[in-house]
């Protein structure tokens, strides 16, 4: 595949990778909280009603080692982070105790996003207009909303593990 | 939707049974016709559950549970689904008691903060979330009629005091007051009480200094001290009698009770007593003729008896 | 209205003059035809006042201050009434200077209240109320161009350093900065930082502990101390560099430093160090190969090295 180091920045990539370990470890305090507080510990449980929500998940084909596209993984990537920032605005009202961490983990989503799209406006790869976040469930109620969390928060952090490898893999000096 | 609970009721006496349904409509996707609705209470599943198929295709389950013994507990609605437990939706069960009469209901009127203090016993934990109000209105003589309503005093945070602040009191006015206790279970009033906020004033101790001797002032006689005192500022309009203690410093003996002194007086000459013996002196003021409560007692001041 | 007074302007600089005028209008009842319009600064008469009849019968007199030297005055109009002097009007004056420009404005990212604290020197006391506010935007690459701007930081009652809370931050792109100072007299604004806020970050040091001995582990050799350190829980994701100094705790020996340590190993083996002797250790980290400053030294941990 291509030489990906050259030409993403060293410093780019470093900090990527701390604002993913940033926000694996905000997902991991909000799965911590809704187990302890709301008894919820185990995605599995709720894989019914999540596909009765319609929870979507975000891929990051292009971002596998075998058929790495960079710009292609980068796009990826920040579509993925706007969908997870725009899943966890609708989980808002989840419960007084999760509020902030549901917020910090919201704000180190969007910057991570921000960040990755200035790099792609940087490199000349951005498109005319920043995509949206497509088509997000509605939660109708306190439970769906906790559920929803687990379910939001699992993905994540699978999205997120998948991300970690590739800018590793591109930050191999 | 996949799964909706309903419950009898959200919140029930401690002990008592409780009802619920959980209904799930048929777009709940990959659904098998006879697909089996259980329920957990916590991480426990309960038996009992009653299922039908209703008109529309949905399945209803109702269960009963006989004694509700959580004052909170997570009740879930599940399904089977290939071999493992489906969570579709959960209720939050709450039980505990309505509130008991708050009780031992007292003010004081508290001249630094310039607000009334009123403090009760809430009565014992009922399990569910209580908040207790203090409400009180304007009256005349016994406090039959209402004149002016006053607003609500919210007590901070769990606390079982609250203060009315100068503004919304009239000081030498009757006024009714009394405190509400409301949870999901019930609402309980204190008895009121009807009084006037000078009358249960409560002043401050004055200050006690030796007299310091003076040129031109015989000393005290054997067995005499001299004392002083400074009457506490935010009490200065209030006319007052105060009361003096005094024991020896050391040894068993009781407190011996000087008074009533008028405290406009300001100093007093206390004799009869042990000579060249240490005395500790303490002192206390009421609000006179008028009624008030009695300041708790000054810090001590020791003085020493004139030799023989 | 029985008098008005008119100052040139509230505030002034410090030193400079003030110009006031007073009319009095007939309505000011029992007044004479030649009623005397006298000047008061403070409390001492102002000599000066140049008295006229307007065309519609009211009396002005003008006055002009040379040097008003004080920060805060009362400037009072009055009139001879009797053997009294009526105060018939009073205007407050100020004199003081323009604000200096803040300087030494610095920052930090701060990861215990997640906000950006920034501190500046405000400069010389300027006798007047003046207001210090925190103003930036978000930016790229060299602060060029402003993109969002983000709310005011107004600091609480007089401090020189404001917090900018974490919902108006973008941790890792440009912001630029500046302090802006503003009094009745002027406006002046600090030099603008540009910086990205994690790159001004500054970590609690970690905790130091000693190893504990384990079985299966040989004792440090004589010379030798082992010691473990937990990183600081907030700082985890961010990748560190750490230092460690010793010295021994008795003596005038100064630090020794042993660094850079890789802050993931959580442990490290200390020899070269004089035989049973009690040695005082501290560690500090920065964030590392990405900017960040160095946090404070932790607490000393003492160990005493092994015998010969």
């Amino acid at each position: 595949p291509l030489a990906p180091a050259s030409s993403l920045p060293q410093s780019f990539l470093l900090k990527c990778l701390e604002q993913v370990r940033k926000i694996q470890a905000d997902g991991a305090a909000l799965q911590e909280r809704l187990c302890a507080t709301h008894k919820l510990c185990h995605p599995e449980e709720l894989m019914l009603l999540g596909h009765a929500l319609g929870i979507p998940q975000a891929l990051l084909s292009s971002c596998s080692s075998q058929t790495l596209q960079l710009t292609d993984c980068l796009s990826q990537l920040h579509s993925g982070l706007l969908l997870y920032q725009g899943l966890l605005q609708a989980l808002a009202g989840i419960s007084p105790e999760l509020a902030p961490i549901l917020d910090m983990l919201q704000l180190d989503v969007t910057d991570f996003a921000t960040n990755i799209w200035q790099q792609m406006e940087d490199m000349g790869v951005a498109p005319a207009v920043q995509p949206t976040h497509g088509t997000i469930p509605t939660f109708t109620s306190a439970f769906q909303r906790r559920a929803g969390g687990v379910l939001v928060a699992s993905n994540l952090q699978s999205f997120l593990e998948l991300a970690y490898r590739v800018l590793r893999y591109l930050a191999e000096p | 939707e996949c799964g909706r609970i309903k419950v009898s009721a959200p919140v029930v006496r401690l002990g008592d049974p409780i009802t619920a349904s959980c209904i799930i409509n048929q777009s709940c996707s990959h659904l098998g016709p006879e697909a089996q609705i259980l329920w957990k209470l916590g991480a426990e599943l309960q038996p009992g559950g009653r299922q039908q198929r209703l008109a529309d295709g949905t399945q209803e389950s109702t269960i009963t549970l006989p004694h509700l013994n959580h004052s909170w507990a997570l009740l879930s609605c599940c399904l089977r689904w290939g071999n493992s437990l489906q969570i579709l939706d959960q209720a939050e069960l709450q039980a505990g008691y309505p509130p008991a009469t708050p009780h031992n209901l007292s003010c004081l009127m508290n001249l630094t903060t310039n607000s009334l203090i009123c403090q009760w016993e809430p009565g014992p934990d009922t399990h569910l979330s209580t908040n207790f109000t203090l409400k009180s209105f304007k009256s005349r003589g016994s406090c039959q009629t209402k004149e002016d309503s006053i607003s609500n005093c919210v007590p901070e945070n769990g606390q079982s005091r609250c203060s009315i602040p100068r503004k919304h009191l009239q000081l030498y006015q009757h006024m009714s007051i009394w405190v509400q206790a409301e949870n999901a279970l019930g609402t309980r009033a204190s008895p009121q009480l009807c009084l006037v906020p000078m009358d249960v004033v409560k002043l401050e101790p004055p200050k006690l200094w030796a007299l310091d001797p003076r040129p031109e002032v015989a000393p005290p006689p054997p067995g005499c001290l001299r004392l002083r005192w400074e009457p506490w500022k935010p009490g200065l309009h209030i006319e007052q009698k105060c009361e003096l203690r005094h024991q020896p410093r050391l040894g068993a003996a009781s407190w011996a009770l000087v008074g009533p002194l008028p405290f406009k007086t300001l100093q007093h000459e206390l004799c009869g007593l042990v000579p060249s013996t240490a005395y500790a002196l303490q002192m206390r003021c009421t609000r006179w003729p008028l009624p008030g409560f009695w300041s708790d007692w000054s810090p001590s001041l020791e003085l020493t008896t004139t030799q023989q």
